[in-house]
């Protein structure tokens, strides 16, 4: 089939006639393309919520005092805000969204392994993420934890904890359930002739991120369970007055959120894998490299947990044996960043949005990860712990990082999804705002940090009033930036030039079927002869 | 309030700073050394000017190389860190013990003469070695000037020790999440001359004049109002405010009475503050105050409510 | 891609077998607390319990029959538990 | 593959991919389960002697037979996945009933212990308990939440079973498709599994 030919007598998945009309054709539908969709839209509500609870902190916090509200909302909206953005948005986002629509196109396969069970782990995050929510409509409030629930507050406050935790805890389970359907599809489906090492980059971080969803997710599911019997039965597994100890709850929740940070960035550095190729027409330098430092993160990852903890009072062996093992797991994302800037060396390169995006999230992703090497150390941690810094690093490489290969991964896939063309000014004018607001509304927060300002602070002494300022304003820019990125590509779904099936000159496999694909993707399930990124 | 140079302000400054420096150098370097190549890349290979890429599959020595170096700095980083750490977990023989307890949301240091104040006070070159404890839920001392920071756990004592080098005054913040007044629970330590340390540890046994004021300082002291106005206003506590023989609706047992105030009252409610809990107030926010105050201060503490008109 | 999951059919008697051993280890690891082996009784019953949990897992489970794959993820789960219980009592028994 | 009907969306059948699929299931259950070995060992070790004496008073005659009973169950259910590839039904059927009938015995046995436990006061949450020392709070805490989360799983593997037991006898599962019963079997296999480590955990270790 030749490239960019438009087969007019093929039906996209979106137009296809199903047994449900309307609405009911997306949500009971099995298709991954559709799944994907669906994920996609209700992630970006809720994310938009989250925006805006973190906008309303940074208007709390522009000046000492009470500005706009009172510490029992500030302290809600920084749990929710949590809550929401790591369970809601981050940890399901790229896999759930661009790991449903391109994995099985990717590796040659109709869909993906267990269709049925996507759809229900789709419904599991509706649930999950009602759950969640419901606390705000109930007497008492949402909770006033801090998304880490740490125990002995998240069992004293009389705010609805529980909703949070068991909301969390089916989020929990729609996320196993992709991880398991991701895993099964990548053994069994791909196409002939795709071997292990001739598969792209980014079904091979989704692999990764499976396992540690597998693996994980079930001790964060126990442990809120635990929660749940703690504050209905007393059982007193973490309550200091019944013999239980504050300290091991903080081991099982970081045993699973530290992994489940790398459950977050693994996809969005697949996704970034895979733009870079694309438009510097030229192969991926160093393939295996980055697909061995992506397994190591994910195996590394798994042992580092106590990082989080290295003021909670743990014997002095297991600090520095985690502080040992956090500075070797910054190693292979070390090795990548290499290889991505290497990529660049002797290419050809189109200056497209997506490719920016691109850039700029090696760039975001540096200052977060090597902001990461200070918290690692043992003496800079003790300083750092608990204060503006350590927000400062993670929303760099949490929102810096998934954030930007987001929204670059929306732009480079766009044409595909939506089968349309968007404002290719408009996108760059975007990415500029925002790239310049991310910057400003997170930057100060390193100084804040160091010059000794502890987080979830609802009120500060004077002498940081500078650079909060500074910080709020940043959030505007940002704010804006979103605005721009958003209308641009809503209107374009909808009015955008069509697009033709391989507008960027990509080489894997989900440039050669129609934009957007049919519903059975391939027509013929395709051979495999060359690796991914053959740019000769 | 905090002083302009933090040099000396404790003995784990110029080694905690200097694994700063360091980390930070090695970072700031690769940060610019890689935006710098990577931009020139991008403009150096942009399409119009290099229309042509070269196929490039890899290099096993760079990927060596990237491999090994960066581990080499990381370890050294990681001694770095450690090494200014483990001092900070060797308590000197000669340290003076200061009992400080957390509680929601305020400090209180305890002194081996009894003496129990909310601002710590330390003399200068001496090692101090702070008991921690917590009585309700997690709280972290955290002093930014002394580059020093303990969670404090209930039910787990724990210590941090420093010695101070500069004559100031320090600020401490609580650095856990502990709940709704997190962000107020800060306080000051003071960095005295040796003289004026021992000038304030004999006075401080003084007690001060006026009707119900040793209360006034006790309720300083043990942090009540830190949950409690006088004004009438509610925080998390209620307003005690003329509380002394008034009337107040409490839940005993799950049953809704009315009590009157008396001596015998506030004496339960600071010793078992659970056992009636004021309406529209949640049990188990006080915790019993039993070990701490001891029966003549709660009469010092009911002399100074009946002030509270 | 073929459907018939195993071409080896287990014979009913290899499963009494197991069935019968497992027993056996029940009754030895019940007999053996009678015995006193101090701190060693702890390691002892997990040891058995392992024995046990590992004919479970090749026979009754049918890891022996299966492919290659499953046979180095299951035992690469215990490894990961295993070294996640190490490193949490690196904290608790050095405290 | 016909090109015009992009209409109907059908699911192939692969049988490798969904035993799988139930092993990965698996691993989330044993790390779920591993997450509470860890509570319970590390208060294990922190309390010795109170764990020591509250497992004394565990009866070791109900926890071995419940041991023996799963694991008849474990190798009937094994059997039933051989006997449906020998095409024989009947005994199939038979060998799934006497699965489900040593599940029943199991809870029964259950639901006595657990009464008894409660009449003694050993409820996390009531006052009996609260009052006792502290490693007995946990043992108990841990032994209803562990013993109680084992028994769902076994509910959950009852309903299962019964599902199977349906199909085969209405011949919608039979030697051409035998995985569902494979994975339940499997399912239950791991609810064996779970009980051979708590078992000594609980009853012997006193
Ligand atoms: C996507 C999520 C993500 C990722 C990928 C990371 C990556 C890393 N994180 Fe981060 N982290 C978080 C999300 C993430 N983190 C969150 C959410 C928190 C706070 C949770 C909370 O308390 O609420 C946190 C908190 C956190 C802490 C605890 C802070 C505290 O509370 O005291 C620590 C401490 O060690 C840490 C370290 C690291 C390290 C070393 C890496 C490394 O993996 C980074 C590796 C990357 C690089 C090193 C940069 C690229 C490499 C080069 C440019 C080459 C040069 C490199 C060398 C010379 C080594 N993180
Ligand atoms: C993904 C994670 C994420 C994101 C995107 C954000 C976004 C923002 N956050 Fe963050 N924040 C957290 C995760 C995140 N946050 C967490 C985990 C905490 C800790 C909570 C706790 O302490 O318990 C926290 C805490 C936190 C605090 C500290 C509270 C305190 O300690 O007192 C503040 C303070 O201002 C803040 C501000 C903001 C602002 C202004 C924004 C935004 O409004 C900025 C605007 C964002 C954008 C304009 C777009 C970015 C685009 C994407 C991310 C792509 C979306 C991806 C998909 C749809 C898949 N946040
Ligand atoms: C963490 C917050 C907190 C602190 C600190 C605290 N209290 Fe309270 N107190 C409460 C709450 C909440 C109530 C109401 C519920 C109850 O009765 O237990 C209360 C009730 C009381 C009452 C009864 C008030 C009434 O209106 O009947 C008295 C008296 C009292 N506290 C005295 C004290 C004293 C004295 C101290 C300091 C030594 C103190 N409290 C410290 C939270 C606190
Ligand atoms: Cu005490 Cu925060
Ligand atoms: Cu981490």
């Amino acid at each position: 089939m030749t490239q960019n030919e438009s087969n007019q007598t093929h039906v996209s998945f979106r137009d296809v006639e199903t047994r449900f009309k309307g609405l009911f054709a997306w949500v009971f539908s099995t298709d991954h393309k559709r799944i994907g969709l669906l994920y996609l839209y209700s992630i970006v509500t809720f994310f938009l919520t989250g925006v805006a609870l973190g906008i309303a902190m940074k208007l709390e916090l522009m000046a000492p005092g009470r500005d706009v509200m009172d510490p029992e909302t500030y302290n809600a909206i920084f749990t929710l805000h949590g809550v929401i953005m790591i369970f809601l948005v981050v940890v399901p986002g790229l896999p759930a969204i661009f790991g449903n629509f391109f994995l099985p196109i990717m590796i040659g396969a109709k869909d993906v392994a267990f269709p049925k069970l996507n759809l229900m782990s789709w419904w599991l995050y509706v649930l999950g993420a009602l759950v969640a929510l419901s606390s705000l409509f109930m007497a008492d409030g949402p909770p006033d934890t801090g998304w880490t629930f740490y125990a002995p507050y998240s069992f004293k406050t009389n705010t609805n904890v529980l909703p949070a935790v068991i909301g969390a805890f089916i989020l929990g389970f729609s996320s196993i359930l992709t991880g398991i359907n991701f895993i099964v599809t990548i053994h069994r489906l791909r196409a002939p002739g795709m071997g292990w090492f001739k598969m792209p980059l980014f079904p091979w971080t989704l692999y990764g991120t499976g396992w540690i969803q597998i693996l994980a997710t079930p001790i964060v599911g126990i442990t809120l369970l635990m929660i749940v019997g703690e504050r209905l039965f007393s059982i007193g597994f973490f309550d200091p007055a019944l013999g239980g100890d504050p300290i091991l709850y903080q081991h099982l929740f970081w045993i699973y959120s530290h992994p489940a940070v790398y459950i977050m960035i693994l996809p969005a550095m697949g996704a970034i894998s895979e733009i870079i190729p694309t438009f510097a027409n030229k192969t991926i330098f160093g393939y295996k490299a980055i697909v061995i430092s992506t397994l190591a993160i994910a195996f590394v990852g798994y042992f580092v947990w106590g990082h989080h903890m290295f003021t909670s009072g743990m014997s002095g062996t297991a600090l520095y044996t985690f502080s040992l093992l956090t500075f070797l797991v910054a190693i292979p994302s070390a090795i990548k960043v290499f290889n991505w800037v290497s990529t660049l060396h002797k290419a050809s390169i189109q200056l497209e949005a997506p490719f920016f995006w691109a850039v700029s999230f090696v760039f975001v992703f540096m200052i977060g990860g090597l902001s990461g090497l200070a918290l690692g150390a043992l003496a800079t941690n003790v300083h750092l712990h608990d204060t503006a810094f350590v927000v400062a690093h993670f929303h760099y490489i949490v929102f810096g990082g998934v954030g930007f290969a987001f929204l670059g991964a929306i732009h480079y896939w766009f044409p595909k999804m939506w089968g349309r063309m968007y404002n290719k000014k408009r996108a760059i004018t975007g990415w500029v705002l925002f790239f310049i607001g991310f910057n400003t509304l997170y930057l100060p927060m390193f100084f804040l940090g160091i010059s000794g300002m502890p987080r979830r602070y609802y009120d500060y002494v004077e002498r940081f009033h500078g650079p909060n300022i500074v910080s709020t304003i940043g959030s505007w820019v940002l704010l804006i930036g979103l605005v721009v990125i958003i209308y641009n590509l809503v209107r374009s779904a909808k009015k955008g030039e069509p697009a033709v099936k391989n507008p960027w000159g990509g080489k894997t496999l989900e440039w050669t079927v129609d934009s957007p694909p049919t519903l059975e993707n391939f027509e013929d399930i395709p051979e495999v002869t060359k690796g991914p990124y053959d740019y000769r | 309030m905090i002083e302009e140079t933090t040099n000396n302000a404790s003995n784990f400054v110029s080694e905690v700073d200097s694994a700063f420096v360091f980390i930070f150098g090695i970072s700031l370097f690769f940060l610019f050394a890689i935006t710098i190549v990577m931009v020139y890349y991008v403009f150096r290979y942009r399409k119009s000017k290099n229309p042509k890429a070269t196929h490039i599959e890899g290099n096993h020595k760079l990927e060596i190389i990237w491999t090994v170096i960066p581990t080499i700095l990381v370890v050294i980083m990681f001694y770095y860190g450690w090494a200014g750490w483990k001092s900070q977990r060797e308590v000197p023989e000669d340290a003076m013990t200061i009992k400080s307890i957390a509680r929601m949301w305020s400090f209180g240091f305890e002194y081996e003469n009894g003496v129990t104040t909310d601002t710590l006070y330390v003399p200068i070159h001496q090692p101090i070695n702070l008991d921690l404890v917590a009585v309700d839920v997690l709280h972290s001392i955290y002093i930014p000037a002394f580059r020093i920071k303990q969670d404090m756990v209930p039910g787990k004592p724990d210590f941090i020790w420093f010695e101070s080098g500069k004559i100031g005054e320090y600020e401490i913040f609580c650095a856990e999440y502990c709940g709704l007044r997190h962000s107020f629970m800060k306080t000051a330590v003071k960095v005295l001359s040796q003289e004026d340390y021992d000038a304030w540890y004999k006075g401080s046994s003084q007690t001060a004049e006026g009707a119900g004021a040793e209360g006034k300082a006790l309720f300083q002291k043990f942090g009540c109002f830190a949950c409690h106005s006088i004004d009438g206003s509610k925080l998390v506590g209620p307003s005690l405010k003329g509380i002394f023989n008034n009337k107040r609706m409490v839940i005993k047992d799950g049953e809704e009475i009315e009590l009157v105030a008396d001596a015998e009252y506030i004496k339960r409610s600071i010793y078992e503050p659970n056992a009636d809990v004021v309406k529209d107030f949640v049990p188990g926010m006080m915790v019993s105050y039993k070990a701490m105050i001891k029966d003549e201060e709660v009469d010092q503490l009911i002399e100074y409510f009946k002030t509270l008109e | 891609m073929e459907n018939h999951t195993d071409a080896h059919i287990v014979p009913y008697k290899m499963y009494l077998y197991i069935l019968g051993g497992l027993i056996m280890l029940t009754l030895i690891s019940v007999a053996v607390t009678e015995i006193e082996f101090g701190e060693f009784s702890v390691l002892v019953a997990l040891v058995l319990a392992s024995i046990k949990a590992t004919l479970v897992l090749i026979y009754f489970m049918h890891l022996k029959f299966d492919n290659k794959i499953l046979q180095i993820m299951v035992p690469a789960i215990f490894i990961l538990v295993a070294l996640v219980i190490i490193i949490v009592f690196l904290d608790y028994n050095y405290r | 593959m016909d090109t015009s009907t992009t209409i109907t969306h059908d699911e192939h059948r692969d049988d490798e991919a969904s035993k799988l699929g139930m092993w990965l299931f698996i691993f989330t259950e044993l790390l779920l389960f591993a997450g509470l070995f860890i509570v319970y060992g590390v208060y294990r070790y922190e309390n010795q002697e109170a764990f020591h004496s509250a497992g004394k008073e565990l009866s070791v005659p109900i926890g071995t037979i419940n041991t023996v009973i799963l694991l008849i169950s474990s190798a009937t259910i094994a059997m039933a996945s051989s006997a449906i590839r020998f095409k024989n039904k009947k005994l199939t059927i038979r060998l799934l009933v006497v699965t489900l009938l040593m599940a029943l015995i199991f809870m029964v046995n259950k639901y006595f212990e657990w009464t008894g436990k409660i009449e003694h006061g050993y409820l996390p949450g009531t006052d009996t308990l609260m009052n006792m020392e502290q490693g007995k709070v946990l043992f108990y805490g841990l032994y209803f939440f562990m013993t109680g989360l084992h028994a769902l799983h076994i509910i959950v593997g009852v309903i299962l079973i019964t599902i199977v037991v349906i199909r085969v006898n209405k011949n919608t599962l039979s030697d051409e498709n035998p995985v569902l019963l494979d994975n339940a079997g499997l399912y239950w296999h791991l609810v064996d599994l779970i009980w051979i480590f708590l078992f000594p955990l609980f009853y012997l270790i006193a």
